[in-house]
């Protein structure tokens, strides 16, 4: 993998597998796998989705923390 | 009964005589001498009297810019020279002499002597010298006058009264009689040669132009002039104006004014001075506290008093992006959730799994159809053999023999004619259900 | 018999067998041995069904037993 | 077999097959090994079938689990 | 780093991180880098207000001792 | 330090920090430089204020009348 | 101080100063040393008037001797 995919293409390429699917004309084997395919690309999409969530919790709670303590020297 | 227009009226009457006064050359301008009589000085104003000698008496009028040139104050009694015109009053009836100048009579050499003098100092610039200043605090001064007079006793009450610590110097001079202008002069020329004095005073009491008259004589003018130190002249009374009080640095009206005007009062002077002092102290303090306020008030600015507003607006700011960061992270996160939800949600395995379910089926009947025609197919097959079989069976020549036929073959050839017979041949008999071998005995053709 | 001759030239033969006897002219001899020959060709092509229905049975039996077995299968 | 044929071109050929048989005048070996072809594809297609359906279940259940773990996730 | 950002120049790169963020279609990547840009921006200002506050209550506290020192003294 | 800087002209630098820091276009940084400026000169004027007073009550003291008028304009 | 300054100057110096530090505008350090000054030759000025002795009058003889013109007169 010399590049990586954007969550967006991911995600577009999800909404075409599903929308082919969903069009019901596909030849059984190449539904399977992009049925195989479109479980595969959920996934990736929800770790990615929760690698971001932790990302962006870590980075707000740090800034909490940050903020809590001024908050609390300002009490003084 | 008289006509009336015999009968002047007093009006017209009185109009014809004042104009015979006024047309009267003579009456027009006339010298006139008499003693004042009536007299009473009314200031600034136009002056009424009477001028009247032994057996006569006049009503006069000066008016107040006439009378404002006159250079004496004029006393009930006093004998006067008088120019002016002869008029009638109407209004009273009377006629009287409007006044143009007035002298007093009877000093007429001495007088005119002064006048001259004063013409002639007065073309020479004397009197319009720059008046020189007078020390405000003498140490020394020289006082030029009769040491027995009214005079030198007034000056020292008055100095040691008001500024004990100045030295007064009597010069003694004679100030009346011929001698008195040459003493008076060397006087003030020795005064002026010891040199070491501030002011000097010459002084005189009052009397007649005649014996205020040394202080008139242009010697002693002079010297007052050429004097280096400070002259204050006080010579007769107010009203005697001497060449020498003209040419002095000042006049005082008496020897008292000329002390006054000669030193301050000490006590005066030392509360003069401390009144500075507490005026600097004042002024010092005033400035201090008028810094301290302009300090205070730059002080009472809210960038000192509040000086968080320095930052408090950027406070606000970052808040208000941070806030607006940790909101749309939010959203963002829930969008890509949201859409992957969306989307995951719509990927469903059923419809291959109804597909399947579908092929099934297909698959089931064409099983089916498969098996029931490759049966079909058997069978038909084997309705054809089994007819053949039964056509065949019927066309069977073993059916004919069985109505009592038979053949003979040789070698399995059918023998078909008797010239295929030989003697003692052996033939085989074929029968419907068998066969049977025989010899050949006899031939016979037809 | 280099080559094997097919079950419908076998009943060719036998039709054509069947024909030329019904004709009648033939001679006793060739009668003979064509009826001969019919008999045997009509064992053949009987042998040859039987043989035929005998193998369906057996592939029908046996896509059967599959097709037990699949539904066995999923009926667990 | 260089290049696999998919289910839809084997259902192609079973249906030709039952359509050929049908019509009636395949000569009967040739019926007969027609027939075995077909028992032949059709266990292919059924297991073709069988192998698909087994495959989507393990991927729905295994989706499902996923999609169950995240939620679970979540709710902490 | 040879010159130093202003503050406001910082606060500005954070509004218009901010701003692009609202426009809402930044891709997941992106928008993630832009949000640690964000709140690292946003730390870093924090910090120069705190650094301010201190200064500036360090500075008024010295002063209002000289006042006091200075008051003290006058009322002798 | 080769020249000295008169009260007036400290004010009037004192007057423009501040006058500058009201405005409240001053950058953070500027801003608080500025204020420390301005604290400083601050101290320096109520020194120099402080000394001149000193000065000034040290005189009146010297002189005793002096004193009792001095006191009484200060309680104003 | 070659030559002395006379007590009229000293005095207008004096009123100098006062006028000046009443007109207000000069700066605060110029009227310190001003004030200063002025305090120092208000002393002096003081003193020289308070201490100075009384005199008596005296009279210019012929020969240029002053003699005490009161008791002359006595003699007289």
């Amino acid at each position: 993998m010399t590049e990586k995919v954007s969550f967006e293409e991911q995600l577009v390429k999800l909404q075409t597998i599903v929308s082919q699917l969903e069009q019901g004309d596909v030849p059984l084997e190449k539904a399977l796998s992009e049925f195989q395919n479109g479980i595969e690309l959920s996934k990736k999409l929800q770790d990615t989705l929760s690698n971001a969530e932790k990302t962006l919790t870590k980075l707000m709670d740090e800034d909490n923390q940050e903020v809590d303590f001024d908050t609390a020297t300002k009490e003084e | 009964m008289e006509n009336s227009e015999q009968y002047l009226t007093v009006t017209a009457l009185t109009k014809y005589i004042k104009r015979k006064f006024d047309v009267d050359p003579y009456l027009g301008r006339i010298y006139l001498t008499g003693e004042l009589s009536n007299f009473r000085l009314r200031a600034n104003a136009h002056q009424y009297f009477s001028l009247k000698d032994d057996h006569a008496k006049i009503s006069a009028i000066m008016f107040k810019g006439a009378f404002e040139k006159i250079k004496f104050t004029p006393e009930e009694g006093m004998k006067v020279l008088v120019t002016g015109r002869i008029s009638l009053y109407e209004a009273s009836g009377s006629y009287q002499i409007y006044v143009d100048s007035m002298q007093p009579d009877g000093i007429g050499a001495l007088y005119q002597a002064y006048e001259q003098l004063k013409k002639k100092l007065t073309a020479e610039g004397l009197f319009n010298l720059p008046k020189k200043q007078l020390p405000m605090f003498p140490k020394r001064i020289a006082v030029v006058t009769s040491p027995s007079g009214a005079v030198i006793r007034d000056i020292i009450t008055t100095v040691q009264r008001r500024f004990p610590i100045a030295q007064i110097v009597l010069f003694p001079a004679l100030v009346q009689g011929d001698r008195a202008a040459a003493d008076i002069v060397k006087q003030i020329e020795r005064a002026n040669e010891i040199g070491d004095f501030d002011t000097l005073i010459i002084g005189r009491g009052g009397g007649s132009i005649e014996d205020l008259w040394p202080f008139n004589e242009e010697a002693v003018a002079r010297a007052i002039v050429n004097s280096d130190l400070p002259v204050i002249s006080s010579v007769g009374h107010e009203t005697d104006t001497t060449i020498a009080d003209l040419v002095a640095d000042v006049r005082a009206a008496t020897p008292t004014a000329a002390a006054e005007l000669a030193v301050p009062v000490l006590n005066d002077e030392i509360l003069k001075i401390k009144q500075m002092q507490q005026r600097l102290f004042q002024a010092m303090n005033q400035e201090i506290k008028f810094d301290q306020q302009k300090l205070a008030k730059v002080k009472e600015s809210y960038i000192f008093t509040q000086p968080t507003r320095l930052y408090e607006r950027y406070v606000q700011s970052v808040d208000l992006a941070n806030n607006r960061l940790r909101q749309l992270s939010d959203s963002y996160q829930q969008s890509w959730l949201q859409q992957v939800q969306l989307i995951t949600n719509r990927l469903s395995g059923k419809q291959i799994s109804q597909s399947i379910v579908n092929q099934q089926q297909q698959l089931a009947n064409l099983n089916i159809r498969l098996n029931q025609a490759v049966q079909t197919n058997i069978n038909n097959q084997r309705q054809c053999v089994l007819k053949l079989i039964s056509e065949l069976d019927n066309l069977s020549p073993l059916k004919i023999m069985s109505r009592g036929y038979s053949y003979i073959t040789v070698d399995d050839q059918v023998v078909k004619s008797v010239s295929q017979l030989q003697k003692q041949q052996t033939i085989k008999m074929n029968f419907e259900d068998g066969s049977a071998v025989a010899e050949i005995k006899e031939i016979n053709g037809d």
